[in-house]
């Protein structure tokens, strides 16, 4: 994509990476001010694979997502307030606070939600992608997990009948290299991991999930595949948690150096030396950007924490569906 | 075409639960094109009961899947086929395999509305075949009711006889919750008369199969039948008026009904097929005696399976099931020496 | 070395429940080198909770085994490791991942002894974290226990404090069947005195944690304390003298002593931590309302969470656990107008 | 293994392969003379693959068979009149009649048992070959499994453990190209299907499975590799099932053809020439053979038939272990 890529693009996967990277540095201080109640999972590190994929979407596309989703439910286009909320369990919230992070859902943007259980989403998306090609809509689903998924079996299975039935799915790993505290490849046989994918004869590809053009460029390919009736792709992003496991893990399972080498090929920052190379916006704008995005993260925030916590009498609503 | 839903007569509908549940399928994918059927061999070989014949003939591949042995993720890629605006029914062969799909019935399915405060609804129809007979043994005869009523978001319909089951079924798909049917394999060639087209039962009332005054037995699929039978024993032997309740579904429980029919009789023995032991039984049982106290003349009694697993020799397995004389002898017992 | 065991004198032993079971593993596989520890993170990490810390540096990675995120399998192996001789401890990080181990838990590892006419044993422990505390939201708090006592071949354990946890931890780990050992994590940290070394509860014995003699309330795990908290209150402000028993294990069930105390007390609440439908409170109330009718002073009350996903805005999580105040309330009903 | 066949090895190869199909046909008699209660699942057609395995092991190495499973219980070494005793629900039978067909479990031949749930004996199999690992003691496992078993999780899940972990197991695919009435190969992804080890690095390969030998061969390089510490292999063994998925099956789904290749390939017949051709054994002595099998076999039905039912005393029995 670089060779094509114009402003008004580049300006967009910019804006919803720093949204995203300055989103999640507000729910950190929330959670440290005792206001996000729960587990909170950030994203930052991995902006490039959430942007890069959703900005190849249509509004009604779905996806799937999963418990480090703050970032795609933000790069699909829910509105951040109501994010805030649900996070710091509030009663405008997505789920009238009482999903929390792990349980986002957004109808509007095709958004079936985060998820609390490792490769709980997987099928999810993959029968969403189902029902679009049994009614025709031409709509295509991406199934985001973690490489801890790439052990559980739901994924094998999802993996057979999306490549059994050509469903319109993409399956996008985010590999971050570790689940929980765990490293991925200690717990992790066959390599590459792409291999995985190929056994059902799904075309698949690892690609560098530091860069948001190499991100959009393959899942283009694939989302083109999947509209067309070609089927499943499966892709392996490698990308990487800036921050532990959930907000509060300090995360003494990862050395400095790792750190370091990750960080030198941030996402954002990779993004914004090009755009300054290719004259798509100078320095200075891409300053004034960062801060608007900071001054209207921080408003939200701000209007969020001044939202009202559900009443008892949210508790047994929606329980069934009338 | 369903098997016989030309050639029948009006008049003449006497049609097996199986031919029923049949019926209900093929008239709810008629009206509703989203209505999907989704499992192991239920397509071109029309199911391993015979159960889903003739639809893959009428409706098709796209909408009579037949899928690989994945438990798991068919009935996962069903949530989110629900999600996203099908309506799926996905058949689990027995209902020893739910086991397999548990995780995203209850940590997804049944919580989806919630979660998403009324933004997505999970419509679909798990369909799977229950009960003790015909010795297939311990892993192919469990009846696992219990834990899917005990999850907030589930529906859990068990009919008991042809005509409940046409009409609850078709109320199950057009339902826009996740709704578990539960068939006992034993009652599926069981006749009835079955009213020809739209007739459909609400979920959530229970039906006085018998009526009677001086107790009333709570039953639920299979064992209304047994009800029904040690009823007739009763009161032809000892002289007691008994009533017989179907619950028909567990989840919503029709609990005014169970009410108002021990206020009147004052006895209740509640009777099921699936293990005794932290089952429904005692839900339903320590209902009554909480709201009914003050009526009741002998304490709420009940009977199930025992808490062993399902044996393979006949002789053993009979042992399992709640005999009418089981019921017969546990009623008599409400009386006291006085019958 | 399990933190603090060479630190604390016997005088001082002081300990969390959380401490305590790690010191009934650290024992248990010090005295038998077949058992293991299997699980996510259990290893290097020491536990998401902390609670297996020390662990992998005393036993080495052998036995203490860090998996992938394969909970069906992890479970599946560790049943087929209990067959083949050794006896494993696997944990599963959040009770409600149990539905992805419920096959292999329910179709194997609970049927093999019967199946095999005792020709296999299935020696493991399945320990776990339930319970609502902490809003970790609807997929992360519930409590399945009432699934699992229905499982003719499971014993199920759930501690309310530290001695007990240890005392029925190291009985779980000698069991030569399938346990699982259910903690609230809201008890992890309460702390009491627990005896050094060899100290074991049987399964099957409940214990009488206060005396009284005028209304029992049975509670199990968390909910022990909450009973605990309202007898207290109970006697001060309404002079009601009140009976609390822990069940400590739902299978085996312990009937002789729950029958005993409502002999004695006439009046009987049923307290549970889990869905009050279908779930463990209507399998007691059943059972005292059967065996203890004629002494019955009151209908059996039951007291559980409602039928509602476990939300996560803590002012509504709060909601969802029986509250002191409202066993209190529950209580005084029995009581009539007389308190 | 052909060339340095002897003359011993050879016949007990044929002996226990005709013992399973003699002993097959009598079930399906006692099936239809109403005395197999429950449903059976004939070997019959498949014996090279349980036979070849099993000559592979020692009495004390495990395997865990599957709902057709009567074979691997024979060629493991078990007491066929307590074999038939199960089947038909009585008490001297391997579960006092309480398992039936698809739950026999054998101690003494490491036999962890047949199986109702399709794939539910894989992890058992893995798990026995972890506890031998732990144990120290040289014990291998075979996982037997049908192609069914191809799109379960679980054996996904294994697979990658068993890998991790180089395990002493071996998982046995036998590939009878069908799971009940529907083609293998129709809801099956990706191909060859041993790709679905080789994702997770496990040696793998796709063979003859009615040629007892090359089964044979195929599995003493498995046991080999995992008795030497190599960990796992996965071997697909190409078959077929004579009968119908269980007795009373009429196999409609099948065409006559295929069925005929495939009986021109029996893997009794095959083993026969050889024999013969090879001047192993002659003609009349396989015949000879034969009707010493069948005399045995049908002698051991006739015991069994006239055994005992399981009393009622035995229902409550074993729910505990003490
Ligand atoms: C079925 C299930 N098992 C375990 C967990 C606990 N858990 C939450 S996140 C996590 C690690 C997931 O790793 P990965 O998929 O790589 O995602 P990451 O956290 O690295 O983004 C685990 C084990 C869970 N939520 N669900
Ligand atoms: C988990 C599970 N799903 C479905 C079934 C029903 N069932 C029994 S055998 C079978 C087909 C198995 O096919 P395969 O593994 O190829 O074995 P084969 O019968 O061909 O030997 C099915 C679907 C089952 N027993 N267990
Ligand atoms: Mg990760
Ligand atoms: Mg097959």
């Amino acid at each position: 994509m670089t060779a094509k890529l114009n402003k008004a693009q580049s300006i967009e996967l910019y804006r919803d990476m720093v949204t995203i990277r300055t989103f999640e540095e507000e729910v950190r201080k929330m959670f440290s001010a005792g206001l996000a109640p729960g587990l909170v999972h950030l994203y930052s590190g991995q902006e490039a694979v959430g942007v890069g994929t959703c900005a190849v979407l249509n509004k009604d596309d779905y996806i799937a997502s999963h418990h480090r989703g703050h970032g795609h439910c933000i790069a699909k286009g829910s509105d951040i307030t109501r994010l805030f909320a649900e996070i710091i369990g509030r009663r405008p919230g997505y789920s009238l606070g009482r999903g929390g992070s792990m349980h986002i859902h957004d109808p509007e943007t095709g958004n079936l939600g985060t998820n609390g259980i490792v490769g709980g989403s997987v099928p999810l998306a993959t029968g969403a992608a189902l029902s679009a090609k049994l009614r025709g809509t031409g709509q295509v689903a991406v199934s985001f997990f973690g490489d801890g998924v790439l052990n559980q079996g739901i994924l094998f299975e999802s993996l057979n009948m999306a490549a059994l039935w050509s469903l319109p799915v993409v399956f996008v790993c985010e590999n971050n290299g570790y689940g929980e505290f765990t490293e991925i490849d200690d717990v992790t046989a066959g390599r590459p991991y792409t291999k995985r994918g190929e056994a059902f004869d799904i075309p698949a590809g690892k690609f560098d999930g530091m860069d948001v053009l190499v991100v959009f460029d393959a899942v283009s390919k694939a989302v083109e595949r999947a509209r067309n009736g070609g089927g499943p792709s499966f892709l392996i992003f490698d990308t990487y948690r800036y921050s532990g496991h959930s907000v509060g893990d300090k995360q003494e399972y990862k050395d400095e150096k790792e750190r370091q080498l990750w960080e030198a090929r941030d996402p954002i920052q990779k993004l914004a030396k090009l755009m300054v190379k290719m004259r798509l916006a100078s320095k200075n704008e891409l300053k004034k950007m960062d801060e608007e995005i900071n001054t209207t993260v921080v408003a939200a925030a701000k209007v969020a924490k001044k939202m009202p916590a559900p009443g008892a009498d949210d508790l047994a609503r929606h329980v069934y569906a009338p | 075409m369903p098997p016989d839903s030309n050639t029948i007569i009006q008049s003449d509908r006497n049609i097996t639960l199986k031919a029923a549940v049949l019926e209900a399928m093929f008239e709810e994918m008629e009206v509703d094109e989203n209505v999907v059927l989704i499992g192991e061999d239920v397509g071109a070989a029309g199911g391993v009961f015979k159960q889903t014949e003739g639809l893959f003939e009428t409706f098709g591949a796209d909408r009579v899947i037949d899928t690989p042995i994945s438990e798991s993720a068919i009935f996962g890629l069903s949530v989110g086929a629900a999600m996203a605006g099908s309506r799926p029914i996905i058949e689990v062969m027995f209902g020893d395999f739910l086991t397999l799909v548990m995780d995203q019935l209850v940590n997804q399915a049944a919580k989806v509305h919630y979660m998403s405060a009324g933004g997505f609804n999970v419509p679909l129809v798990l369909r799977t075949g229950i009960g003790i007979g015909g010795s297939l043994g311990p892993q192919h005869s469990q009846s696992l009711h219990s834990w899917l009523a005990h999850i907030p978001g589930l529906k859990v319909v068990m009919p008991s006889s042809a005509a409940d089951a046409k009409g609850l079924f078709k109320a199950a798909v057009r339902d826009n919750n996740p709704v578990v049917f539960m068939e006992d394999r034993m009652t599926y060639n069981l006749k009835e008369h079955v009213p020809a087209g739209e007739k459909i039962i609400p979920l959530g009332l229970a039906a006085v199969k018998r009526k009677g005054v001086e107790v009333t037995i709570f039953a639920i699929s299979r064992a209304v039948h047994t009800a029904l039978a040690a009823a007739e024993i009763l009161l032809e032997e000892k002289n007691i008026s008994t009533e017989v309740v179907d619950l028909r579904t567990l989840a919503p429980l029709d609990i005014k009904t169970i009410v108002s029919s021990v206020n009147k009789t004052g006895r209740a023995l509640v009777l099921d097929g699936g293990h005794q032991s932290f089952g429904i039984t005692g839900e339903i049982a320590a209902t009554i005696g909480e709201l009914v106290f003050d009526y009741l003349d002998a304490p709420v009694m009940r009977l199930a399976a025992p808490d062993i697993p399902v044996p393979y020799s006949p002789s053993l397995e009979s042992l399992m099931v709640p005999s009418v004389d089981q019921v017969v002898a546990k009623v008599a017992t409400m009386f006291g020496g006085s019958v």
